[in-house]
């Protein structure tokens, strides 16, 4: 089982040289930390900036330059910074590789829910409605289930959705799940360290395709 | 030239009246007109409907007009970090209108470049989608969303001159740009107003001719809403 | 009866202070130089330039700043410059208060053609439909009659149309004619010096109201 | 970092093939590719779709292209300034199809915003208008224009760094931001390639994100097209 640092860790092991990444609150935020070495990543900020740097020394922060999370940020040799209009534009246009996301539940067939539970106060959907319906590749970091023990990874979402058919992928504390293409429904790539098909069968509410062999993640 | 340089916020502010329909720049505090609201708190002009990213903090941006009761409806993609904002909300005082980042900052391109509606993926098959035109090209649909149509733009840019060209500093920019080609009458308070030729007319973000008004502000407080930092090792 | 720089003379009487202007090649080029001097202009140029400024001294020419008629000019305190899609985004939106533009022919509804001959080779139509189809306040500087003589202000136009409706007023070597709005046809408003109404009926096609007493233009 | 930064013109155009739809920045000859557009000449590359405002001159810019007969269709706006092209043209060697300029600049910015078409006024009532689906938004009319869809954008930047962000210069700067967003693969040449770092990123026209690759152009001609001075006195 993966602690939100390990899911982090395994998310970053997808980025390849050269991509340009969008990364959501939270987990997803957390995947900065563990850019393999040997390649560069670029960080889109969807507030208007590329190259986002670390968070800045005690004492350096600048009130202009903040990130999607509205938390101070430096720039990085080679950092641009532009509008709201063109940043969702680059979104739009697929010039963005990778999108990774929190949710609270993701469907079958790659529907993904994460902006409001009705009943509860809404904050609103922020940049993550434009972020799903256009990005070309979206991997989702979240818990397998939620506090009361049920999937999150369902047969249709039950909360309000925030877009249709967008998430290609999920990275959970016990497993990375594939989503098929043409509503082909979850597919079981890698379980986590110690977890068994069976403990991913179950927590998994959705259609799953498990194949005869899941090899076990490498965390490095 | 005809001037359009005011003295302060509230000369500049001088003929808002209640009801308008107002942009506000900014993402979060980040480049938000910081003079400008202060003027219209002030001012005491109420039932405005404002068109903004985000609807501030209780006790500082949009929040300080919202304590006050002068906003009638928000239209916003993110207005968590308020409890005033809440309690009206629940309450019914207040009209909250959510609709997508994208969305938001693209209707804002759209008014500025003359383009009555344009066709956005963000939302389709969401409640955002409710009651709204779709369209597929290709293998992806589309909402048609109208561009926005709004009394004024208030934005808040580092420099500017007389002439009301402006350059923004950072991710201060975010909607600002956008907000100020599409008010019919834009406000731009500026942090450094310049003589004309001071500024370097291959650096300009948004010329002069979207700029209808600017005053030099004053007093910036530029708060920071998530101060995040690295200890300095 | 004017001669070219006559009718820019009057033209230039039509701005006001603060007034962002479009001015196409040809006669309407000349209005710069009357701009009167208690006004400040600011010149658009849609290849991307705002605050237009006068040629450049010779070898002061900087292949980097030029018009739309691709001449060198130079820059102004206060000038930017920005990309095509802002540039016709800005004529789009209203923001420039008046373009003047030359004409083949204009007719009593304000439909103007002035890009295509048939049977000669077509150039193209570069800006002038982006201008006609958007700017909010149209003049034409043209002359009232083609070479062999025929009337320009046409009850229709001959020749294919660049824009619909658009042009608010018209400045000949023989008057200033305004078209009045829905259709109401042209207006005399003011006869060139030594010119008579009479001589003025004759070269417009088109229907033509003639108020009772039509001024003689006042050129400075 | 996947790099980006390609030693020759030769070399970063090196997979063009015959019937490629590729844009060209530039207005007149002014901000033109100049390098790239050598090295389409050096490959001998047929059959080529341009979206380009202008066609060039007899002797230089796209007219280069004209007179080897590489190029089957142009798209521009305005392609008067040179012969051969008319004889192509009069001879239906060459397709060419006439679109305003600002349709033009607006289609290559939906191809880079991911707006799959965009209402626009111009050419209403006109032979522009034939075959394009109408609406009517408000009192006026607008075409439903689409975005274009190039295999290659060839642009020119004054300065650009490893990553391909890139700064233009003056009215150079013209058309080749929003072909820089359109193209399917991205090939800039600037008049100096900087290091990273070198660039104020408050300064940056065009995001590297754009641009796939970059190269430091060489030679550069840039013609004026109508010399017009006035006498120093």
């Amino acid at each position: 089982m993966l602690d939100k640092f390990g899911i982090a860790k395994r998310i970053a092991q997808e980025l390849k040289d050269g991509y340009y990444v969008n990364l959501g609150i939270g987990i997803p935020t957390l995947v900065a930390n563990y850019i393999p070495k040997n390649i560069y990543v670029t960080l889109q900020s969807e507030n208007g900036l590329l190259g986002m740097g670390p968070f800045p020394f005690e004492g350096d922060e600048d009130a202009d330059i903040i990130n999607a999370g509205k938390q101070t940020v430096t720039t990085l040799p080679g950092s641009s910074f532009f509008d709201s209009a063109m940043s969702f534009g680059m979104i739009r246009a697929g010039k963005v590789d990778l999108t990774v996301l929190g949710a609270m539940e993701v469907a079958e067939n790659g529907d993904i829910a994460n902006w409001k539970i009705p009943g509860k106060m809404v904050k609103g959907m922020g940049g993550a409605m434009d972020l799903v319906a256009a990005a070309k590749n979206i991997i989702v970091a979240m818990q397998h289930t939620n506090k009361a023990g049920e999937s999150k990874l369902l047969p249709a979402c039950t909360l309000p959705i925030t877009g249709l058919r967008c998430v290609k992928k999920i990275v959970t504390e016990l497993a990375v799940i594939e989503v098929l293409p043409n509503g082909g429904g979850f597919k079981l790539l890698e379980r986590a360290p110690g977890v068994s098909v069976e403990h991913i069968r179950k927590a998994t509410a959705g259609k799953l395709t498990v194949p005869d062999d899941v090899p076990e993640m490498l965390i490095h | 030239m005809s001037n359009k340089v005011y003295q302060t916020a509230d000369d500049a502010l001088f003929d808002i009246r209640d009801g308008a329909v107002i942009m506000l720049g900014g993402f979060g505090l980040c480049g938000i007109p910081e003079n400008a609201i202060s003027a219209l708190l002030k001012k005491g002009t109420k039932n405005l409907t404002c068109i903004s990213n985000n609807a501030g903090v209780d006790d500082f941006g949009i929040g300080l007009l919202l304590k006050t009761r002068q906003v009638k409806k928000m239209i916003s993609s993110y207005v968590g970090e308020n409890d005033e904002f809440e309690r009206q909300l629940l309450s019914g005082e207040l009209e909250v209108e959510l609709i997508p980042q994208g969305t938001l900052a693209t209707r804002c391109l759209a008014s500025g470049y003359g383009l009555p509606a344009v066709f956005l993926p963000a939302g389709v098959g969401t409640e955002v989608a409710d009651g709204k035109e779709t369209r597929v090209f290709g293998d992806k649909t589309y909402l048609l969303e109208y561009a926005f149509d709004a009394d004024y733009a208030l934005v808040k840019a580092w420099k500017g001159d007389k002439y009301g060209n402006l350059i923004f500093r950072g991710t201060a920019r975010n909607f600002n740009p956008m907000m100020a080609m599409a008010g019919k009458i834009t406000i731009a308070e500026v942090e450094h107003l310049v003589e004309p030729g001071e500024l370097d007319p291959n650096e300009i973000h948004t010329p002069g001719i979207y700029v209808h008004r600017i005053f030099q502000g004053n007093g910036y407080e530029k708060r920071i809403e998530q101060r995040t930092v690295r200890p300095r090792t």
